[in-house]
């Protein structure tokens, strides 16, 4: 497909064009974390690329809280009402490659089996995605590792990679091809091109090799001692799975408002120990031995047999949050070395 | 210090006196270290003591007194949990020997934010402050910025419940007031505080990092997460995050000892320890004893002074 | 706006509670007829499979189907007091509404089970997802071989369905053989639990399927002793029960390894059971 | 989904002059499980109540929201309503329309408004409430009574008639009270000590009755039916199974000092009985005056003397502790000190005195063996001022309340007077005369025309001594004049006020009190003898001032409350007690420091085998009394109170909050 | 008040829709409160209606939540009165309940809520007036205050 450069002094100009068709999101800073937000003033637009978004894209899609449908009682009936007025479009401006990559994984899940998730699909059909690709990565990043995202981006309709006071721009789909035909791209150089491809090589050659995980989480072991010594230390708090982009488990509850309510759904993680508890007591999952090994096998095992995808794209951001530094990479390495 | 501490570690180890001592070793990166639980004399070779040792152990111990006794590493504010915890009947004061370790402050993260962290090689204190080996050589870092906040006002001395105090308390005066934190948030109106903290509970995302992390917050089943719509929805709505921060702030008046760890441990880092200083010097204030000190005092909001208690009427 | 069930997977659909049957002193039979006409009509669905029930005001819970297909018109389902929809339930009187999302999940190959004679070994509300197979079995009568029944409970007063026992013990070539933990007065039935009469009665393994549901000790020895009996794990199947939210494979809280309960199960044979671990 | 029946109230026009009743109750058939609504002129009626019942019946209501008056005044009627219906009577929920709503407010459609939110927030617990159940608890038979004056002493004999035992506690050295030092008794002039000292002997006498006198509760605690209570039986210096009464000790007994029983008008000795016929006749030495306890053993003079070897120094104080199941209270009044009117004298000049030292003082066994003299100078006094409301109706000085007595005690006075002294003149000065008794009025009257004293209504300005006499300065507020009168001597009907340590005793008891410290009944019209704390009764002037009669009747009405407890076999709890939710409970044991009566204990959950688990909180049904301050402590909320549970407490809230 | 304001005031009065009424809720101990408001019932006092009172057994079960949750719903004022020191009949409970409700309004006001919404009292069983004055009080304070903007926003 097509490419092209901006500049890095035209990207306001552009996303204020674009903002009349659709709601702008991109990366700012919120206090002390990056989060992507809606852009409301490109006057002031201070886009924040160097740090990771504190969540990745989840939220984007799954909102941490979603009504599913609104209830009125009277007596003893009831009225349900599911409101599907449509959204805006959305454009979302400085997407890493994980993050998208994650986007394939999700997508899988959410198409597990019919019904497919109507909720989720219809935010992924109204948004487009516009990559940057990571220069700066963070200290625990390891995307490379599990796949070649970073260099080929997947999931996402222009790419751009920073080469300087212009950004070289790939369109990936007809999306991104409608994009990059604004006025404020230009036609580019095979320097520019030569530029773009060294940029990525230079990050790529800081991150890790390559390793085929699903290939031996086909062997990793149940009994893994090395589980006890997680669960010891692991808090047992939902860090590391409600910053992860593919994580996606959900709880669905009841807010009862007086004779009206919703029954939303609101974000889950295997590492409650709620999540599996049956009413009567009995928990597949009773300790965290196996909550720390379900977040494990479930990405590294579970997912390829299941999906053919890896559950974990690498991005880290499980790593920096946990407060007692479990590190999913370290974890996986021991378990691949211990089959 | 770090030998003295394995070396104690290791004898408590062996004689049985301890089935676990729990400590740091190093992490998965230099400037991070986690948690340890040392079963073995063996085991105790592994742990460290510097600048990195952040955790407030104190939060494994009603679960790790389980298996038998424990020892644990506890800096001067980690101690304060202890004593909290054995006068909440979690554990047996003879269930848990206290190793007091001496110490300097513990490392602010934003130190480090002007050096690449992959070059870090080692965190060591030093002089005043601390100093970071990394590839291109040592970088001093001074006090007032290696270290977090609550060190810098830190006045502890050992705790009421020490076993085994290792090195020497290191001469310190504290570089700041402890209220200087909340000084500035005080500035603020009561309506700019309603609005401060609707922005700041928005970003929470329910992952209970702060609770579980907190040495305070041992409640087999937390309020938020009964069954039923009993008190707090698990959504995300900014009143819901609303209760829950502001309940979790009540459930820990005159009981937390302002470890910190709740907002260490906050991906989405909301301030929460501004929450528990503000109201810990209310109870300081009004009932005029704080947490931490005492194993045997009465809890504060367990008990009352029929004289000396504010009241709605004074006559 | 309202939305049709097509694009929202999570919107139940409302049904009124025709009748209300206590079973034990904790166990209720609910029996809900749709409210929309034409889907009360179109309705279908297979022995085995399960549904999301809600009290609107206080959440939804798992439960299966406890009617048969072959009797068109309502679905039943059973529930057991344990948490605060199911304590909900239990309050709820003839003529309130609730909300269904139906059918989910596998089903008993009840087609595989033709020609075979059939066991069914129950224990206490174990005999609930039973239920419909059974009555299913017996409404086509003539594609099974012999129906043996062995339903245990801790007492008389906790075995569900009594209404029932008429019927299932009357239909030709069908035995129902009922048993209590301890003796009781006026009982004239076999006393004793559940697997240690089945050793009583050692059914043959021949051709024969044995379907099994209760207690996880129950099962457990179940197991045991049908093994013991000669039957393969291929002849074993049963259903799981485990905590479900969205029913649809999406929320994640059901998976026994790559497998979700909610859309590879709640039905499995032993033999497939065997290739997962050990997580349920 | 609950089915809820709503049943509004008219109250007549109390509620429905304000509310629009039928409005309301149209609006409430539509909340959320309201199965039924409806309204009537008198819910409490007996038509009222069986349109309830009949409803229950007749649309399967299982729960209950009925909106009138306050729930203290009518769940009681209500719940026994429901249940005669065949509902547990805790399904029922009250809406307070009257006394919060109708009453209170002017505007019909905010009061309509307002009795609506009510009603829906009712609705709402209704929905969460749950069949509660008591439980069974033992009963003791035995009855405590505290203090022994006439009131106790009635108390005591009662019980003990019916076959109870009693423990009768006096904190004096004798049974008799403030009775036993009255000479006469108004209206009809019975002799004090004739009317009581046989009831005395019969109490002392009674195998039923355990008398303790110098003795004091020093702790009560458990429940109705389960007291335990320590009683200090102060060292008596004196062995009261050897002593035989002789009285040789207190004739030689070196000390002397004013007696109390005299009012301070004659003396007793350190070793004393307070009077002649005090029960038990039994001395006890006074340690803080004796000289043997001064002076390190140097007297002795009572021991040395006594014929039967019974006066003993070594004694202590003793502690018993014993299970009762009920109390009595009947621990009477004090009089007033007058010392704040300096305008008339009281403590400046010795002929002015308080109507009980009068009473002393013409007692055939008081320090002047019934001759009426001054205490000045001995002689017979010819005119006496008697004033009234000294320390009562009046808020400047003493109490806003009436004492109830002193008007017909004056009477008696000036009846006495001219009895005693032929030539005498009483002047009496009242604000009203208050004679509704039976023949109370009549006996004023006697006294004024029979036996010629002197009323003169208003207040006395001063009294000061010119002399020999004391000038009586007052106004005539009838006449319309100043008037003067020469008076040989003032007698100031003081008020009657509450023990100075009635309030700790009330503590104890869980009794609570009035602003003047008067205990407190748990109903003024209704439940006149019971206090809130079940189990714990009421007699005598502890309550509010009272006559002879008031006090005697209502003693008897305790008793009966006593006997009727006592009449059961056992005891059913109060169903809404807390209880611990096991399985999250941590035992953090905060929920035990804060219980007012050591409800909670700690308990060791143990697996099939009985090997120890973990501990969490216990309640104790019988202690427990439903505060509900321990559900407050919980964090985790492992411990709920039946009836006022979370869930049920938050529903209203929710009710209101999302009220349309 | 000045002829001017008077003059300004007037249309502002007629004109305008009814007037904003504050949201208020009680929690009342059933012994001394409660029968205050009876008392105040009973003695026919008027005083505002806006608040509606939760019975609770003693103001010690009035556990702090309770009054968060009535924030969190967006109430304008929340009351909490029991038993005067001494007089509880629980004996102790309201001790408790001052501890936990005193140090409650300070940290409301630490979070943003205005002192004025929360107010914490003893009113007896014999207070009916004291019950119609504070509640007419309280009513006009949080009138003042405002309409409460919520905590989430």
């Amino acid at each position: 497909m097509e490419a092209k450069v901006i500049a890095k002094s035209d990207i306001g100009a552009w996303m204020k064009g674009l903002a009349d068709k659709c709601d702008v999101i991109a990366p700012v800073k919120d206090g002390d974390v990056s989060a992507f937000k809606k852009i409301e003033d490109f006057g002031t637009l201070s886009i924040d690329l160097p740090t990771p978004t504190v969540k990745g894209l989840r939220e984007q899609f799954t909102p941490e809280t979603e009504t599913l449908f609104e209830y009125k009682l009277t007596g003893q009936q009831a009225e349900l009402t599911s409101d599907t007025a449509a959204q805006k479009d959305r454009l979302i401006f400085g997407v890493r490659a994980c993050d998208a990559a994650a986007l394939k994984y999700t997508d899988a899940v959410n198409a597990n089996c019919e019904p497919k998730d109507a909720l989720y699909f219809a935010k992924r059909k109204q948004t487009t995605l516009v990559g940057v690709c990571c220069t700066t990565p963070a200290w625990s990043c390891f995307c490379t590792e599990i796949g070649d995202f970073l260099a080929n981006p997947i999931m996402m309709d222009l790419y751009l990679t920073d080469i300087g006071d212009k950004y070289y721009a790939e369109a990936l789909t007809p999306k991104g091809e409608t994009l990059i035909g604004a006025s404020q791209f230009q036609a580019a150089t095979d320097a520019d091109k030569q530029a773009a491809e060294s940029a990525k090589q230079k990050v790529i050659a800081a991150l890790p090799s390559p390793i085929d995980h699903a290939e031996k989480g086909k062997d990793f072991d149940w009994d893994d001692p090395m589980f006890t010594k997680l669960a010891e230390k692991c808090l047992a708090c939902g860090a590391c799975t409600f910053l992860c982009p593919t994580c996606h488990c959900f709880d669905i509850q009841e807010c009862a408002q007086g004779s009206k309510g919703s029954r939303y759904r609101c974000w889950d993680t295997c590492q409650f120990e709620k999540f599996t508890l049956m009413g009567h007591g009995h928990n597949p999952r009773p300790s965290k031995n196996e909550r720390t090994r379900q977040r494990v096998f479930h990405k590294f095992k579970y997912s390829p047999e299941r999906y053919g995808i890896l559950g974990c794209v690498g991005c880290g951001r499980c790593i920096t949050a946990c407060p007692v530094n479990i590190d999913i990479q370290r974890v996986v390495h021991k378990l691949e070395a211990d089959k | 210090m770090e030998n003295e501490l394995r070396q104690k570690a290791k004898e408590l180890l062996e004689s049985g006196q301890v089935k676990q001592v729990i400590g740091y070793e190093d992490g998965s990166t230099a400037f991070k270290s986690t948690p340890c639980f040392a079963s073995s004399p063996e085991d105790a070779d592994r742990l460290v003591w510097n600048p990195t040792c952040v955790n407030n152990l104190a939060v494994y111990l009603p679960s790790a007194v389980k298996q038998g006794k424990v020892a644990v590493a506890v800096k001067p504010c980690d101690g304060r949990s202890v004593v909290e915890l054995i006068k909440e009947h979690q554990i047996n004061r003879d269930d848990v020997v206290t190793m007091v370790v001496p110490c300097p402050g513990v490392l602010n993260p934003d130190a480090l934010a002007d050096i690449d962290p992959k070059t870090i090689k080692n965190i060591e204190w030093k002089g005043d402050g601390i100093s970071v080996t990394t590839d291109s050589g040592e970088i001093s870092i001074p006090r007032e910025k290696a270290f977090l906040d609550k060190c810098l006002s830190c006045t502890l001395t050992d705790p009421a419940v020490t076993n085994i105090k290792l090195g020497d308390s290191p001469e310190r005066s504290p570089l700041k007031d402890k209220d200087a934190a909340i000084a500035e948030y005080e500035k603020m109106s009561v309506d700019e505080r309603r609005v401060f903290w609707a922005k700041e509970f928005t970003k929470c995302i329910r992952c209970y990092a702060c609770r579980q992390a907190c040495p305070a917050c041992y409640c087999k089943e937390c309020f938020v997460d009964k069954n039923g719509q009993v008190w707090a929805l698990k959504s995300t709505d900014p009143e819901a995050n609303w209760f829950f921060h502001m309940t979790r702030a009540m459930h820990l008046a005159g009981r937390c000892i302002g470890c910190g760890e709740c907002e260490r441990s906050c991906p989405m880092g909301i301030p929460l320890t501004l929450i528990g200083r503000t109201l810990e010097k209310d109870v300081e204030e009004m009932f005029g004893s704080g947490a931490g000190q005492d194993p045997d005092a009465l809890p504060i909001l367990g008990s009352f002074d029929l004289t000396k208690d504010p009241d709605p009427c004074p006559e | 706006m309202s939305t049709s069930k097509s694009d929202n997977p999570y919107v139940p659909e409302l049904a009124v509670i025709e009748k209300i049957i206590t079973e034990t002193s904790d166990t209720k039979t609910f029996r809900a007829v749709f409210q929309n006409e034409a889907l009360r009509e179109s309705f279908t669905y297979e022995p085995g499979q399960f549904q999301e029930v809600s009290v609107f005001g206080v959440g939804e819970a798992t439960f299966c189907l406890t009617s048969t297909p072959t009797r068109k018109g309502y679905i039943e389902f059973a529930v057991k007091k344990v948490g605060t929809v199911t304590s909900a339930l239990q309050d709820i009187d003839e003529g309130a509404t609730v909300g269904i999302r139906a059918p989910l999940g596998n089903w008993f190959p009840y087609n595989d089970f033709k020609g075979k004679d059939l066991l069914f070994i129950g224990g206490g509300i174990g005999m609930a997802p039973m239920r419909s197979l059974l009555n299913f079995c017996l409404d086509n009568r003539a594609d099974y071989g012999k129906i043996d029944i062995i339903y245990g409970a801790r007492s008389s007063g906790d075995l569900s369905f009594q209404y029932e026992f008429d019927d299932w013990s009357k239909s030709p070539n069908t035995n129902l053989y009922l048993t209590i933990d301890k003796p009781e007065d006026g009982w004239t039935k076999n006393v004793g639990f559940v697997p240690a009469y089945l050793m009583d009665l050692k059914p043959s393994p021949e051709n024969t399927i044995a379907i099994t549901c209760g207690p996880p000790i129950m099962i457990k020895f179940v197991l045991q002793n049908l093994r013991e009996l000669g039957f393969t794990d291929e002849q074993i199947w049963t259903t799981l029960e485990m905590k479900m939210k969205c029913g649809i494979g999406k929320c994640g809280r059901c998976n026994i390894g790559h497998k979700y309960v909610c859309i590879d199960g709640p039905v499995f044979s032993n033999a497939q059971l065997a290739e997962l671990p050990p997580e349920y | 989904m609950a089915r809820v029946g709503v049943f509004v109230c008219w109250c007549g026009s109390n509620i429905a002059k304000t509310v629009d009743v039928v409005k309301v109750a149209e609006a409430a058939g539509k909340l959320p499980s309201v199965a039924y609504s409806t309204d009537y002129k008198y819910m409490c009626s007996e038509p009222g109540q069986n349109l309830i019942k009949q409803a229950i019946e007749e649309h399967k209501l299982d729960r209950i929201v009925v909106a009138s008056c306050s729930p203290r005044l009518h769940e009681p009627t209500f719940r026994r309503c429901i249940s005669e219906a065949g509902l547990n009577p805790f399904m029922l929920e009250m809406a307070n329309i009257r006394e919060h709503c109708s009453w209170v407010h002017d505007d019909k459609e905010v009061a309509s408004e307002k009795a609506l939110d009510l009603i829906a927030m009712s609705v709402a617990k209704a929905v969460k409430n749950e069949a509660l159940f008591s439980q069974e608890i033992p009963l003791t038979k035995k009855a405590l009574v505290i203090g022994g004056g006439v009131a106790g002493i009635q108390v005591a004999l009662d019980i003990a008639d019916a076959g109870y035992k009693v423990t009768l506690v006096e904190k004096t050295p004798s049974i008799g009270g403030r009775m036993a030092q009255y000479d006469k008794t108004f209206p009809t002039l019975d002799c004090a000590a004739c009317i009581l000292t046989p009831k005395m002997v019969d109490a002392a006498s009674h195998p039923n009755i355990e008398i303790m006198t110098y003795a004091e509760v020093e702790k009560v605690s458990g429940f109705v039916g389960n007291f335990e209570v320590t009683i200090r039986k102060k060292a008596r210096s004196v062995d009261m199974k050897k002593c035989t009464g002789c009285g040789v000790c207190y004739e030689k007994c070196p000390k002397k000092l004013p007696s109390e029983f005299d009012c301070g008008l004659g003396q007793r000795k350190a070793i004393y009985v307070p009077f002649p016929q005090a029960v038990p006749n039994v001395p006890v030495i006074d340690r803080e005056n004796c000289r043997y306890f001064a002076d390190g053993g140097k007297c002795g003079v009572c021991a040395k003397i006594c014929p039967s070897q019974a006066v003993d120094y070594t004694l202590e104080d003793e502690m018993i502790t014993d299970k009762y199941g009920a109390i009595v209270a009947a621990t009477g009044f004090q009089p007033w000190d007058p010392t704040p009117y300096t305008n008339l004298g009281y403590g400046r000049y010795p002929d002015v005195i308080t109507s009980l030292q009068f009473e002393r003082l013409f007692n055939a066994s008081g320090p002047t063996e019934g001759k009426l003299v001054r205490p000045s100078d001995h002689k017979p006094p010819k005119n006496v001022v008697f004033i009234s409301c000294i320390g009562s109706r009046d808020d400047e000085h003493g109490y806003p309340y009436c004492s109830k007595v002193c008007c017909m005690y004056n009477a008696k006075h000036a009846l006495l007077l001219k009895e005693k002294v032929h030539d005498a003149q009483a002047y009496v000065f009242y604000m009203d005369i208050r004679a509704n008794g039976k023949g109370y009025e009549e006996f004023v009257r006697r006294t004024i025309e029979k036996y010629g004293a002197i009323y003169l209504r208003g207040r006395v300005s001063r009294v000061f001594q010119d002399g020999e006499k004391l000038i009586v300065r007052g106004v005539d507020t009838l006449a319309g004049k100043p008037v003067e009168i020469e008076a040989d001597m003032v007698v100031l009907a003081a008020a009657m006020e509450a023990q100075p340590d009635a309030k700790d005793l009330a503590r104890m008891l869980g009794i609570s009190t009035d602003e003047y410290n008067w205990f407190s009944e748990a109903h003024p019209k209704l439940k006149p003898v019971e206090v809130l704390t079940a189990g714990i009764y009421l007699a005598g002037a502890c309550q509010y001032p009272k006559d002879i009669p008031d006090a005697v009747a209502q003693a008897s009405g305790a008793a009966a409350k006593v006997v009727g407890l006592f009449a059961k076999e056992s005891l059913q709890s109060e169903p809404t007690v807390a209880e611990v939710n096991e399985d999250t409970c941590v035992d953090c044991q905060l929920c035990k420091e804060v219980c007012p009566y050591t409800a909670i204990d700690t308990k060791t959950l143990t697996d099939r085998a009985g090997n120890p688990i973990r501990t969490v909180s216990c309640v104790n049904e019988g202690l427990c009394h439903g505060c509900g301050t321990c559900v407050a402590a919980c964090r985790s909320s492992s411990i709920q109170l039946r009836g006022f549970k979370d869930n049920q407490i938050l529903s209203e809230i929710d009710a209101l909050a999302f009220a349309e | 008040m000045s002829e001017e304001q008077v003059i300004t005031k007037e249309p502002e009065t007629a004109g305008a829709p009814k007037e904003w009424e504050p949201k208020i809720i009680g929690f009342l101990c059933n012994w001394c409160t409660y029968a205050g408001a009876d008392l105040a019932g009973s003695s026919r006092l008027k005083y505002p209606a806006n608040m509606r009172v939760v019975r609770v057994p003693c103001s010690g079960r009035v556990d702090p939540q309770f009054v968060l949750k009535a924030f969190e719903r967006g109430f304008d004022g929340v009351l909490v009165s029991g038993c005067h020191p001494g007089d509880c009949h629980y004996a102790k409970g309201n001790y408790y309940a001052r501890r936990r409700h005193m140090l409650l309004q300070k940290f409301l006001e630490h979070m943003g809520i205005e002192p004025e919404r929360f107010h914490f009292d003893w009113i007896s069983a014999a207070e009916g007036q004291k019950f119609a004055e504070v509640v007419e009080e309280f009513t006009g304070q949080v009138k003042k205050a405002g309409p409460f903007k919520g905590v989430g926003k």
